[in-house]
């Protein structure tokens, strides 16, 4: 047990007394400091983990976020399909980033491009990480691989997820986050030891590179590689909206997603209790910082769903609720980069454009025939990379050296004043993202495709994954369990309500 | 904060010259613990304020679940927008103005006048945080709104209203009544309303009063929707289409709730007395617990009420008086006993049910009972903690001014209960001076009202790019051309 | 708590007669920083448990959707309100003396006596956090049982059991197992049973199989639905309605499980060895990565599993799964490795897959899989932590008895596996002594089982005011009455 702070007057009294014994006095006084400083540790790490750990139940929040935006985007024939598959990005993600993904990312001490300590959790918790942080990075891990199941639904074998989920979530991705996230990662701005990429390393706060343009380009090959669902473009090439079968369940995924962003992006502080001795505001330290990236946060969000609502009603005319939701969707994406190191106001400007990029990158998906059921592509890869290009516009010099301590004059934000090179390591990022997951994610939707393991058949997709191969469909509104007696049990279907009497 | 003998040793030696080094020495490293100490504070608060936020914010998604499960299928994508568009041109005009005109302080007892666009915070007193929690309560208010004009009202109708809610009218009120300036304020440092101010803690008035008063005059203004009353003048129940999602938003606001009054601390490290385990921490758990169970009394007190008025046990009306508790006990939630508490849930369940039998007989329809709920039990709530609230709590929770006044019931006179008599006057008043003239003249710019062919087929269809469901399709069938789910122009 | 040099400089001056003033000044000045540290550990304990609690209970809302989606569309209603009132009676009962049964120290082995409706609290080891906290415990076994029973059980009866069991069959477990003063409770500061106690960190045997158990005697009472055995006694699947709820519900759990498992250390600022960044903040994240892993693994392993059996890749199945392995690492998710956890989540598939295979073979029907899966592992949850209980974690999370049996496995030899059948035996017998003759009693007298007609029909269209759902509606076409979707008895 650590000595204790309380302190008694009649053993520090013959101490102080006679003054022979002035060390004894120093010694006592200072063990007593020593006390105090040990329970502030203890009650920092207490704080930092709670703070974390909660975070990390947020972020888990969003798969069920995702798994309610998937299900309720695609056609009810394939909703078991899509859920699924959002449970086992989950659970396979857990497994795998358990027994080496985790290792691959944060395994320090390593060289710049992987990480190769703490397989299987051995020898945790370090001084460095602790069980918590390994729970937040899973968390993230399988947002990565959630957001790619989004672009392959309704057409995709079930064994072709199992495959690219596992080796998203247990490799590709993990070795992304090293690079810019770990203490040894080659570009990240957090790298502790020797120079940074030009001098200021990417900024990459809480994924818009990491976690959406790796989901969302992995998304972009599979996609491609299978090509459109049957019925999305007519003889004639003309787009035929094949929409969700709920709309419900989109809003619900979306206010879910809301609410984990939450964790992810302000989480992605790992620690609150963090002072920056800022001595003319005492009350200023990371839990502000903290405060002003979930406010900057829902700014973008707020900014890009009403730029959304208004340019769709022009272009389109309808009010329409998913498309807003996807907006909102884009800007958390894109804002996610910069979420720490921004401005409020500048949220906005993020969110403003990351709308308009979204609506781009669809209209151009439209014209190259490029079918994503869940926009996932466009939205996590495009405003992601929207997201990057910002920060490296916007970051703001005093919150990048608060958020990046331990080097000052870290070069910013362009517009801000701070010169070009935080620009250059952003588009670097983006570069090498796009390289890195073309090269190891193509090549493995490819192989599935020569083995005919991606594509389902056309028969299974005409009739919907959910009766070939997930054991029925999704919702039994009316049922005819009242003739059960009778000798066949067979599942009704939600057929047609209009011919159905009316009581 | 690192302490060293070998350098505090010789500052004690013998012909200790130096005792005020010795002595600086040691200030020196208590002056560094009270600073963590007020480090660990901030930590500490601002983390608990934070994940109340979020879970305030998680009734944002209740509300649009609860919403779209009340109404019609056909009218589903245009509750659940208008509750998307609350939270986010909310967020938008609560971060340029409403929590200036809230919470700007110096200022008047009217309005606020700083932080506009969030300049200048942090403050010593509001930081990052605060806003976002206030935010978060902002839209809750536009949320209950829109509920009371669900399903005949047009998009552009909520976008205005929303907007004027949120950015002005609700400020205002939370102003008044929480601000340390606010001329009703229990906070306000200088001379408090009747010596006490209004003890309206989480908000039943400033929030749940606000939203269903708005409410109430919109669907007023505007009528009961298309076949609520037949030509006899019977109430038709015009059920939503999934309890399924009644339940879930019930739920997930209940879940909510739990940010909404033990947040409504917004720090939770502040003990009570020297050396006691008792401090705000408990004061917090003990409102979470008197919000369950004000909750869970006026479930059960509805659900026989129910059976025994209308002969079903129905979830709906069960989550209904669910949510009556909770509106009531938000204004007292943290000054009342937790035996009080399941008083203020009965009453409010009764409150609510008769609520609704005065609606029915005056033919004022509202949807998702919004304005009987969160207007009748929020008004109960705010006269409840003038008759309940126990000297003990208000004098921790409001400290600094001994001597309050306290709930009536529990012998603390009437000056209570006469400053939050003059609470629910003046919300009444200025939301009905406010929002009144407004959805009055929207009403007469026929901007309010949906025409009554689109109301017959259903916003989804005739604005919102379609029907919110499609459980069937058949493009198996059919080619490539996917059917909808829709009324069919030619069914009988 | 403020130094001030220029006291404290006289103090030590050279001729210092005041050696005892200067001495009392900087041991206050200790005194005062311990008293901050007491009240910050309050502050963060508390912060923690709160937030726990708030994530325990939105397991209720997964449950609510998860028995939702699992039954037929015609009984949706039904089931909802009686989740909506397991946590409502619940608040109630365990307010009034469930929590008084359970945690009112000091006490016998048998039966807790103080805190009827929260008299006394807060105390030092009791705050008004515990009480929520073990209250959205004890809503869940309640919860747990109302899936066994789904579909065809009165509505009156599960208001009975749900009382009777909230309010003290369960609150008499969880003091056995849980109380300072339970007789077979691993923090009995006395004798412990077998020199070890039950070590069931969270509630695999306390919560899931009491509720599996209750529900068990219920299922068996009443028996299988109509329709789910034919003629032959083939098991025909009555399909839930929607798969999309049960996935909803599920992941709502597995959120919830991060309050039910780490939460229930109550406390996180408790250091484990001084000067080190080790101390209880890590066993509550190891806690929520053994969890993950268990849930993970058993989820695969179903999945693969019931490919092989069934052909099928099929999301329900692989939620209860998942949900199965949840449950039987609840015992010793405190205490176990990572590692432990994968071979823990394992064998739970294995466990629920046999058990479900038994309950056909037996024709037992049990809607939801609750007694098989919370009753089938948790029981597979209480041996494994006997098995994998590792020394070192034992002595950090039950402290103060040096030298504990921990797990056989592990070289700890067969103690607390023994303690461990004990657990078994006795939660079995005694939800077996007071939930059998309950249900038994009801359904005597008629008030168990509901009608055939009733059941055929559906309960929502007959007891709770109409179908769940309204998809179509054309009310406007035929005049007032709405239409119902709902089976029509000509239907082909």
């Amino acid at each position: 047990m650590a000595d204790p702070i309380s302190c008694a007057a009649a053993d520090l009294l013959p101490l102080l007394g006679g003054a022979p014994n002035a060390t004894a006095a120093a010694t006592y006084i200072c063990s007593r400091f020593g006390a105090v400083s040990t329970k502030l540790a203890d009650a920092t790490l207490a704080i930092d983990n709670t703070y974390l750990l909660f975070s990390a139940y947020l972020v888990f929040a969003m798969q069920l976020g995702f798994a309610m935006l998937c299900a309720g985007s695609v056609r009810a024939k394939n909703t078991m399909n899509i859920m699924l598959t959002n449970v086992l990005d989950a659970a396979a993600g857990g497994l795998s980033y358990y027994l080496f993904g985790y290792a691959f990312a944060f395994g320090g001490p390593s060289n710049g491009f992987i990480g190769k300590h703490f397989f299987g959790l051995k020898e945790f918790p370090s001084p460095t990480a602790d069980y918590s942080l390994f729970l937040y990075q899973w968390a993230f891990a399988i947002a990565a691989a959630g957001i790619t199941s989004g672009s392959i639904a309704e057409r995709t074998q079930f064994v072709a997820y199992l495959i690219y989920s596992s080796f998203l979530t247990g490799f590709v991705y993990p070795v992304v986050s090293h690079w810019f996230w770990s203490g040894d990662g080659w570009a990240g701005a957090a790298k502790t030891g020797g120079s940074l990429l030009f001098g200021s390393g990417a900024i990459d706060f809480a994924g818009s590179g990491v976690v959406h343009m790796v989901g969302g380009i992995a998304g972009l090959w599979g996609a491609l590689i299978e090509g459109p669902r049957i019925g999305r473009f007519d003889r004639t090439g003309r787009s035929v909206a094949l929409r969700g079968h709920s709309s419900s369940l989109v809003v619900l995924g979306t206010f879910l997603l809301w609410f984990g962003w939450y964790g992810f992006n302000p989480g992605s502080f790992l620690t609150i209790f963090k002072s920056y001795n800022d001595t003319s505001r005492s009350y200023y330290g990371q839990w502000s910082a903290v405060g002003r990236t979930a406010v900057t946060t829902t700014l973008a969000g707020s900014t890009a769903a009403l730029t959304t609502l208004f340019s769709k009603r022009l272009l389109v005319g309808h009010w329409n609720v998913i498309d807003v939701c996807n907006g909102l969707l884009g800007g958390f994406a894109a804002i996610t980069s910069g979420c720490s190191v921004v401005e409020p106001w500048a949220a906005i400007i993020c969110g403003f454009v990351a709308s308009w990029v979204l609506i781009g990158f669809n209209k151009l998906a439209e014209k190259l025939k490029y079918d994503d059921p869940l926009e996932a592509a466009q939205l996590h890869g495009g405003c992601g990379a929207w997201g990057l290009l910002f920060t490296g516009l916007f970051a703001k010099e005093i919150y990048v050296n608060e958020v990046y301590s331990g080097r000052p004059d870290r070069p910013y934000g362009l517009l801000m004043g701070g010169g070009g090179r935080l620009l250059a390591a952003q588009i670097v990022q983006i570069l090498v993202i796009i390289g890195w997951v073309t090269a190891t994610m193509a090549p493995l939707f490819l192989a599935l495709h020569k083995l005919k393991l991606l594509r389902v058949s056309r028969e299974d997709e005409t009739a919907g994954m959910d009766m070939t191969r997930h054991g029925g469909m999704a919702y039994i509104y009316h049922d005819e369990e009242d003739s059960s007696n009778l000798p066949q049990f067979k599942m009704s279907r939600v057929e047609p309500g209009g011919e159905t009497p009316t009581s | 904060m690192s302490c060293s003998a070998e350098q505090l040793a010789p500052l004690f030696s013998p012909n200790a010259t130096n005792a005020a080094a010795a002595a600086q020495y040691i200030c020196g490293q208590f002056d560094a613990v009270s600073d963590r100490f007020t480090d660990t504070g901030f930590a500490i608060d601002t983390t608990y304020l934070l994940f109340s936020a979020y879970l305030v914010f998680s009734m944002q998604l209740g509300f649009a679940m609860l919403c779209a499960g009340s109404v019609r299928a056909k009218n589903t994508m245009n509750i659940m927008l208008t509750n998307v568009l609350d939270a986010a041109a909310g967020g938008l005009f609560y971060y340029l103005f409403g929590f200036a005109f809230a919470f700007g302080a110096p200022s008047n007892g009217f309005i606020g006048r700083h932080f506009f666009g969030l300049k200048d915070v942090p403050t010593s007193s509001f930081d990052y945080s605060n806003f976002l929690y206030q935010w978060a309560f902002a839209i809750a208010a536009a949320g209950i709104t829109s509920g009371s004009i669900a399903e005949r009202t047009q998009f552009v109708a909520y976008l205005i209203y929303s907007s004027f809610l949120t950015g002005f009218v609700y400020p205002v009120v939370s102003h008044w009544f929480w601000s340390g300036d606010g001329w009703a304020s229990a906070f306000n440092t200088g001379n408090l309303l009747f010596g006490t101010g209004v003890i309206d803690f989480a908000g039943s008035g400033v929030v749940h009063m606000v939203g269903g008063i708005a409410g109430l005059w919109g669907a007023l203004i505007e009528g009961p929707r298309i076949g609520r009353f037949d030509h006899t003048g019977r109430a038709i129940a015009l059920r939503g289409h999934s309890a399924s999602l009644v339940v879930l938003g019930t739920f997930l606001l209940w879940f909510g709730w739990y940010g909404f009054n033990p947040g409504s601390f917004n720090k939770i490290l502040i003990p009570y007395a020297a050396k006691s385990y008792y401090g705000q921490w408990s004061a917090v758990g003990r409102t979470a617990v008197t919000t369950t169970l004000a909750g869970c009394t006026a479930a059960l007190t509805t659900l026989f009420g129910k059976r025994i008025l209308s002969g079903h046990w129905n979830v709906t009306d069960v989550c209904n008086g669910l949510l009556g508790g909770f509106a009531a006990i938000t204004a007292g939630c943290s000054v009342v006993e937790p035996w009080a508490a399941v008083v203020c849930g009965f009453v409010a369940a009764l409150v609510l049910i008769g609520c609704n039998r005065l609606a029915e007989r005056v033919k004022f329809d509202d949807p998702l009972e919004a304005a009987q709920l969160h207007g009748g039990c929020g008004t109960w709530g705010v006269i409840f903690t003038a008759l309940f609230a126990s000297e003990k709590y208000v004098n921790e929770v409001y400290p600094g001014k001994p001597g309050r006044p306290y709930g009536l019931f529990m012998g603390g006179g009437g000056r209570l209960l006469a400053a939050h008599v003059i609470q629910i006057l003046v919300v009444v008043g200025w939301v009905s001076a406010t929002m009144g003239p407004l959805f009055y003249i929207l009403h007469r710019l026929k901007l309010l009202r949906i025409s009554k062919d689109d109301e017959l087929a259903g916003m989804d269809m005739t604005r919102h790019g379609g029907f919110a469901y499609v459980y069937e399709d058949d493009s198996h069938k059919h080619g490539i051309q996917m059917r909808r789910v829709e009324p069919s122009p030619n069914q009988i």
